[in-house]
């Protein structure tokens, strides 16, 4: 009885969906918005998605944008990881390090792509460094906190069992950190797709951004309504991921402590 | 179970303090919030830096580190470590000594039933109720063997009957491992009970040292008077033992009923909270019930103190400004007064 | 002042409720949490739906919203609006009911000086102690003059001896406005000092109705008993007055000193928290202290009873799970048994 | 004694940016890095940001771009908040919006812009519509969250003191929803720039963005630069304004509920 109640539910709740993609085939095939080359059907992005999926274009794309998000991101965590524990551990770091960074922080990733294009030039660097540039404050900044937080009795407690400084870093203070460093990686790992895709369509000749963007130029309505799904599917993906990473490793104790 | 020294240490509001620690002795030390105890316990751990020195067994450890000072402390809140389980963080002071991972784990297993939370090991301190949690801290500090123990409010925040158990296995504990110790506390009826000595702290200065008998009938100024809360001294004109471990009080007209065994007393101290002010009469029994007259009222921040006279006799009373504002009383008028039957301090005849 | 019936209620836990609540009286209702109290005052105040029937004053007021109920509600936690001061909480109402701003503020200020919260007017909710908040929400529910009044653990998170004067307070208050008040408590000594009539919720319930009295001696069934906490009910073979407001009972060769005034007792309620056990003999005075055997040990979740036997008489004993673990008690075993000074529970002979 | 140790702190804390700046205009001069002219020194930067100012290019497109997200802001958050509360207060929006909403929120507010070219055209619409939907979405969940989380106890309690329907909505949800409002306007307030800038670098001939891509084709590294500075400092103006509206509004019975 219950059973069938919450079945009846969860298929009421994707109902609103149901009546959404229909209505968005019932314009696009009556053309009633702006016509059906600027509103094409939900079944005819469907098919392209199809077609650009076997014919390899989007596959290629795609390969090339995640490649460049995963390189940036990685690499900009670890450089960010690494400068904020500095930062949080030793108040010299932060006091040199602090103000500059905060001038730096509040700098839009995007608005270095000009500089970048024109200090580094077109080439696949570009967009690795703008997605590493938007992932590095950010995580410095949390990492930073996270550590600076840690409360001091756990440092005294660990000094007074024993444990030598190198030991309370890394068994006590980056693991009691972990829960604000996550919140600075899940934050970047959406962000870094939404600054990768404006990266590509302003300078970037391949990608997802790049397709967008040759999409628009060919009036291709279908092509960019497939990049936007790949695009939501990723970012929602990057950031379900980071939680999830989240959980297994802090989920245990935190939000508890 | 050495013996500690302070000389003319100086850090956040301490100023200039010099204690000795009898060696083996327990020392409580107590006073309200913020008067200095927990920085004097930081300073012997040698976890923060400080002016004057210390002196272990007449050593200067001035520069010794914590890691070497052969403390335990179990820090106020007690700093358990979240991420790690009961096993891993009584553990964690054996590792870091680089004792090897089987004696590690016979050490904390003993410790672990000596502590009765062998069924706790593999949980992390978020599910462990606020006894437990205690129970782990101790085993955690005691683990390295220390001379020294450090016991920063260790019955706070359990309920009533938990502490008082706690704290009977505390003393016990405390004379089977026959280490120094040093106990902070801010409840005073704690102190008294677990104490050798009790040296009062107000606003980073020790006031009094003594044994807890002397503190009560002869404190040494108005701060220690006012710390330990100003109780009205009764002197007694006879007693009488109505039951086995009770006992009538005389004073002038005044009659109160009293939990004690033993002789004659000469004075007894009652304190200001144990007497009760109302306007009603409650329907309870009339043990120790009077009725009296309101001659001052003083407000003092949260609470409020209550002078009222008894039978020519005047007794100060103390209640919470919540307390206060639900009872209406004026200078000058009637007031039913109850002394409530706790246990009692006294100076025999 | 109007009588409240319920007739065959259903909503969340609660099955078939039937309830009649007389015209001006205290009806209280104990229960555990999530007994079904708080749903019920729910239906009556209207601000859930349900199944049944509830007439006041023998009107149906099904289709009534709670808008036009005159019900006036202390919510547990108070539900003060954090963004609206004193004043602003108290003339919601009023507003609400469309009075003009000079009437408004009149009452309003009437009613800050009956509850003497007049220098809190300003203030907004987060700037108030439990106390003051508690009088800031009743002067709120009796703004707009309700016939009844619904008050949901109206002394809950007050230190005791606040929340005594403030039961005091309330009768006194009921006592004047009477209103039909509905009073839930989980607080069975709380219910027992103001109620008229006691109603016993278990399990979305009604288990029993009955004067404080009969509940004692007299629980109707096993899960009313369990809520009373399983008293330990002892014949008396006689007692003997010791001094005012204290009498000795004699029971077998036991003899317990207690808090009662007036005539003999047949049977006396001792419950099973009122009983301490400890396997050290406390330094404290020997009151009402004997020596027991551990007859059984039933550990239920969090807390865990002990029976003992005492002088071939069979004592039921309770504390929680972290005070048992503090104390080191075995089946077979010798303990110290001590019986607290409570306020008794009794049947005259 | 102590008003020095302080002054002289705070002395200390902005030395790390005289060094900074001291580098930066060291290197430039010197011309270690990329040249002169892919690293102009500090003082040039400073010239050229007076001379932008003085013959009004920067002010002519500071003020489109910021006309424009005035605009945006404004209009997605009202709608924002309007439909937000709808939602929150209405179960049934709720079911049937959410689920849409939900699947359109995680796309990147900038990958619409290929399609919004389409179907709009390249006229001042544009940025603004782009700056619509970056702020709509995140006001529309943080505001019907807000709505659903007021305690339902506050609801009931109005109701037995006889408030209506309508009077509860605006005296006692709406009010009590503010903290959580202002968190999605607090994070679209910077936000909102970012996507600006992208929009106007891609697609827009004028605003800060634009000018943007015109340096760096003009390879004039120093307008790049004051750009940046512009920019920075709208982001966190903007961020501190609404944090200031919400400690005005909210502050003095917020935080401690």
């Amino acid at each position: 009885m219950r059973r069938r109640t919450e079945r009846l539910q969860s298929a009421l709740g994707i109902l609103p969906i149901v009546v959404f993609v229909a209505l968005w085939e019932a314009v696009g095939r009556l053309g009633l918005f702006a016509g059906q080359l600027l509103f094409p059907p939900f079944s005819a992005v469907m098919a392209e998605f199809y077609h650009l999926t076997a014919n390899g274009v989007l596959g290629e794309n795609f390969l090339s944008s995640l490649t460049r998000v995963l390189i940036g991101l990685f690499s900009g965590s670890v450089a960010g990881i690494a400068v904020g524990v500095v930062m949080g551990w030793k108040d010299v770091a932060n006091k040199a390090l602090g103000p500059i960074i905060s001038l730096l922080f509040p700098i839009p990733a995007l608005g270095w792509l000009p500089l970048l294009m024109l200090w580094i030039g077109i080439n696949e660097m570009l967009p690795i460094t703008i997605i590493f540039i938007c992932s590095f404050f950010p995580v410095v900044y949390n990492t930073a906190t996270g550590i600076r937080n840690v409360d001091r009795r756990f440092i005294q407690a660990a000094e007074t069992l024993g444990a030598s400084n190198i030991r309370i870093l890394f068994r006590v203070i980056i693991p009691l950190a972990l829960p604000n460093i996550f919140t600075g990686l899940r934050l970047e790992a959406g962000m870094s797709w939404r600054v990768l895709i404006a990266a590509e369509m302003v300078a970037i000749p391949t990608g997802i951004g790049a397709l967008l963007m040759k999409a628009e130029s060919l009036v291709r309505v279908d092509i960019i309504l497939v990049c936007l799904i790949v695009l939501s599917i990723m970012c929602l993906l990057f950031e379900k991921g980071f939680a999830l990473a989240e959980r297994r490793m802090v989920g245990k104790w935190s939000n508890h402590a | 179970m050495p013996e500690i020294r302070l000389l003319k240490v100086s850090k956040h509001i301490c100023r200039d303090v010099d204690l000795t620690i009898r060696d083996g002795e327990v020392f409580v030390v107590v006073g309200t919030t913020g008067a200095g105890k927990t920085t004097l316990l930081n300073v012997i751990a040698g976890v923060t830096d400080y002016k004057g020195k210390v002196l272990i067994d007449g050593v200067d450890v001035n520069g010794v580190p914590p890691q070497k000072r052969g403390v335990g402390y179990l820090f106020q809140g007690l700093a358990l470590f979240p991420h790690l389980t009961t096993a891993s963080n009584i553990a964690f002071g054996l590792h870091a000594r680089g004792h090897n991972k089987r004696a590690v784990n016979d050490r904390v297993l003993t410790l672990m039933e000596m502590m009765r939370i062998t069924h706790l090991s593999g949980r992390y301190p978020h599910m462990l109720s606020g006894g437990e949690k205690k129970r782990v801290a101790l085993a955690r500090s005691l683990a390295p063997s220390p001379n020294i123990l450090l016991l920063d409010e260790p019955t706070s925040s359990l309920d009533h009957q938990t502490s008082k158990y706690l704290r009977s296995e505390l003393l016990f504990l405390l004379k089977k491992l026959a280490v120094t110790t040093v106990y902070v506390t801010h409840d005073l009826r704690e102190a008294e009970e677990i104490a050798d000595r009790i040296a009062v702290m107000s606003k980073g200065k020790v006031e009094q040292v003594s044994t807890p008998r002397n503190l009560f009938f002869d404190p040494r100024n108005r701060s220690v008077a006012e710390f330990i809360g100003m109780p009205n001294i009764i002197e007694c004109t006879g007693s009488r033992v109505l039951a086995s471990g009770l006992v009538e009080v005389e004073s002038g007209d005044l009659r109160i009923l009293l939990p004690y065994d033993g002789n004659n007393l000469a004075k007894i101290a009652i304190h200001p909270e144990d007497i009760y002010l109302s306007d009603v009469r409650d329907p309870g029994p009339a043990l120790n019930r009077f009725t009296g007259r309101v001659d001052e009222i003083i407000h003092q921040g949260a609470t409020v103190r209550v002078k009222v006279s008894v039978d020519k006799m005047m007794l100060l009373t103390e209640m919470t400004q919540d307390a206060f504002e639900e009872i209406a009383i004026e200078q000058g008028k009637e007031v039913n007064v109850v002394i409530k039957m706790r246990r009692l301090r006294y100076v025999e005849a």
